[in-house]
């Protein structure tokens, strides 16, 4: 138990964390799941292996990267190599355990919106784009989505689908011949919400500390299910606070 | 073969209106001075590609030299929107761009196929997102082996490519090195090619992960030293990350970005 | 994740009869102690296959090994022909080989599409030629968006790639310099990998063209000094031109091949 | 004119050695055209660009490479790269100027046979294969062969094409999409062979000093057109042999 005060945006971000396994190879989006990936290196997973779709293989930054190419991700990788060569050998093959990313949309199948709020030739709002995301979601033996959670993002349908999660639900991923198991984990400033295992809609699992489920529902926006047996997050430990925290402080 | 031009000769000399033109750089080693000279030299009607459209192509847009988009990913990397990029896509402003758009896989893989002398590249890809429905470039492909089916991808061949790299030797033989993205596609893909370095040196040092482009694939070296920034050049200087932040709210207006362009032109 | 065994014990574990092995490398760099250890345990009916099968296959072939070779040029370079590669498909000797023949540009597009995990890969290649009238594996494919027709072939991905590099570091990544053909490809083609290294260092110098592979991605590593013996390792050994050219009359005799198979296996 | 005897081996390199000219990007297959474009580069030839199919770009081999993989052929390159990249972003983008190979049989069209002598299923004789030849022969601006001549090794039809010069002669390489001119030069041992413009059937354009067309007939395995204007080779300088037989003698 910790000593000190968190925000609800740490406990996401430590939450992300803990769900990295050490040994595993992971393919990791920038910004939350970065951070993650990096405190789970220093925390419990320090055989994790990085890799940012820069090319860099093993990467070991000595502080967050500003970006998905910082200098500080090819210094000290085990490789760098070549932007096609990442998404054909590396993400293409099948070799990443796990895909880490984020997300601006996201809806109860856990389908992945970056490109445009509102209709795709007449937009609302345009966002990014795809950038890696539909091949990790594809590719990857698993996903895990980190966001904030609001009814703004937690939709009941994306406008546009840019990262598969499980489609319309059920086995729709192996209908279309994917090969990962898609999002595993989805991991908020709330709670962690997983797919059920026969339909594949979002159900809550985890609140965390302090958090009700109303709460959790109030920014949800489709009608939330919630696991029978819900369990609530351990809170940050100091431990945990303090790496995350230097490592922030650091960059 | 190369030769050693002025970066305004060289743009002068292989970039015309109407033309297709890929700047490439991940992150590292974006040719942000060759952009500038574009927007200096007025070119209009561009298609233009990149995997990560930032900065540099949000200047190109807001300076109306661009007149379509082919990308997978654009956004100020860290900071949020590229609100010149959005004010064309969503009010036209200062003339309406068309947009092709695809993901990091597939775009590195038009590259690869540009590179190789193929029209089409083959990915698993795109399945199951919307990208299809709106981006005619995405096609299904079966393999004639397995019966499986797969995503083809049209070549990406610019008539210009255009990079920056750390170095090149006496000969115009070019060498960079850390994160290359690709580049060396861009410039194999693309009918000619520009490469902007930081310095000609005599012999290139051995470097892990070097990437040599022989001087008789490229056009045109022009020795322009920060001609990365604000990104950055391994070995060379640090990405000028205050100034990616500023830019927002350079970008976020018409008038102050009015301002910029007049500041690079002068 | 790489085990460092030794490597009767890495091949005893990941080497089974009828199995589809490789053993790559181009004039630098053959894996030939590792050849040589899979004729001393005896190994049959395995497909294997290889753009240069050169010596270490004439071995595997003689010493009854192989029931299909997969290959693009099958010579002892510089010397002449391999004849217990001729002696198996001219006279069945010691037992009937199939074979499958290529070009390097169609086996190096199969190891890439192997390593990318795609069924298939596509080239510009056996236009004209015979090839396609006497192996199955090379198709015709259309270009979805040129009409343009191609090649297709379909990706190599062996049960069990080997290669020879310079150096592991101590967590079993693998680093090898100068040619390194496609052994890249076919260790990420293969299911399994197995490594035999010169020696083991603490950390890895930058080299000029250095490739490094994750540990990640190896089975086993076998620290064989001088395991790529007649062929080269840049920075250790020089190529042993007589080994090759007295292979040839080795090669040319049974009984004297014979002879030098038990002497392998002593 | 040579004070110095030769061989009809040496004034075949030699003149295979001049049909390269400086500055061209020619790709470089093992044994005769090797010897022939390192002479070359050390002659009239400083700036050509030697490619070898082992990945090496620009090579600058202080001795002759003994086989396609020699670390002379490495240590000396502008650039070594993959395999795979060499075929793909290099040979087949249509990057190389000239394509230098040997041939064990070739026809009067010269198409090329390396693969097999009689029946594929039940060969006579069996070559090593195509190696790199069939894609050089298709996407270099054209190709140069050198081989000695002898109606053994110049038959009116090969048994098997491994490599396409002019098919079925006349426009039969353009009818195939192919890119590259095709064989433009076959240089032997006793003159020099070009295509017809019309036919492409190869066409004794040049004998090398003390060669009569008789020899040159009896040698070939076809009834031989001769052009009109028949030249004669000039023999090799001292220059030339001195620097054959230095490159030779380092090796």
């Amino acid at each position: 138990m910790s000593e000190l005060e968190y925000t609800t945006d740490e406990m996401m971000t430590i939450a992300a964390a803990r769900a990295l396994g050490d040994g595993t190879v992971c393919f990791v989006g920038i910004g939350l799941p970065s951070t993650a990936a990096n405190i789970a290196r220093r925390m419990h997973a320090p055989n994790a292996v990085l890799i940012y779709e820069s090319g860099c293989i093993g990467a070991k930054p000595t502080r967050l990267p500003a970006s998905i190419g910082d200098g500080v991700l090819s210094e000290f990788a085990d490789a760098v190599i070549a932007v096609p060569e990442i998404f054909a050998y590396w993400l293409q093959a099948g070799r990443i355990d796990v895909g880490f990313l984020g997300a601006a949309q996201i809806d109860k199948f856990a389908n992945i919106n970056t490109t445009v709020i509102g209709p795709y030739d007449d937009p609302k709002v345009r966002l990014p784009g795809a950038g890696g995301a539909p091949e990790i979601a594809a590719n990857c033996g698993s996903v895990i989505i980190t966001l904030r959670q609001s009814t703004r993002a937690f939709v009941e349908q994306v406008d546009f689908v840019t990262s598969l999660g499980h489609g319309e639900g059920g086995d729709h991923r192996a209908r279309l011949g994917l090969r990962g198991a898609g999002p595993t984990e989805v991991i908020t400033d709330l709670g962690v919400l997983r797919p059920d295992a026969t339909t594949r809609e979002l159900t809550l699992t985890s609140i965390h500390p302090g958090v009700t489920v109303e709460q959790v529902r109030d920014a949800t926006g489709w009608d939330l299910c919630v696991a029978d047996r819900l369990e609530v997050t351990d809170p940050p430990t100091d431990d945990e606070l303090r790496v995350m925290r230097e490592l922030k402080a650091a960059s | 073969m190369a030769d050693f031009l002025d970066l305004p000769e060289a743009i002068e000399r292989y970039v015309h209106d109407g033309q297709f033109v890929a700047l490439e750089g991940f992150t590292h080693l974006i040719p942000f001075a060759a952009g500038h000279e574009i927007i200096r030299q007025g070119r209009t009607g561009l298609t233009v590609a990149r995997m990560t459209p930032d900065l540099v192509y949000d200047q190109l847009i807001g300076a109306g030299c661009v007149s379509k988009l082919i990308f997978s990913w654009g956004g100020n990397p860290g900071v949020g929107s590229l609100h010149r990029m959005r004010d064309a896509i969503q009010e036209g402003w200062p003339g309406p761009i068309e947009i092709e758009e695809h993901s990091h896989a597939g775009m590195a893989e038009r590259w690869r196929a540009g590179a190789a002398g193929l029209p089409f590249g083959v990915l698993r890809g795109y399945v199951g997102t919307s990208l299809p429905e709106h981006t005619e470039t995405i096609v299904p492909i079966t393999c004639p082996f397995t019966g499986e089916q797969l995503t083809a991808v049209p070549a990406l061949n610019p008539d210009v490519g255009i990079i920056h790299a750390q170095q090149a030797d006496r000969d115009g033989n070019v060498m960079m090195w850390g994160i290359t993205g690709v580049q060396k596609e861009c410039v194999l893909a693309s009918t000619r090619a520009i490469v902007t370095v930081e310095e000609v040196v005599d012999t290139f040092e051995p470097h892990v992960n070097g990437v040599v482009l022989p001087a008789w694939v490229v056009d045109a070296v022009c020795v322009v030293p920060g001609g990365a920034h604000p990104s950055y050049a391994d070995g060379y200087s640090e990405r000028d990350n205050p100034y990616y932040a500023a830019w927002d709210e350079i970008g976020r207006d018409r008038d102050r970005f009015g301002e910029w362009v007049e500041e690079v032109c002068s």
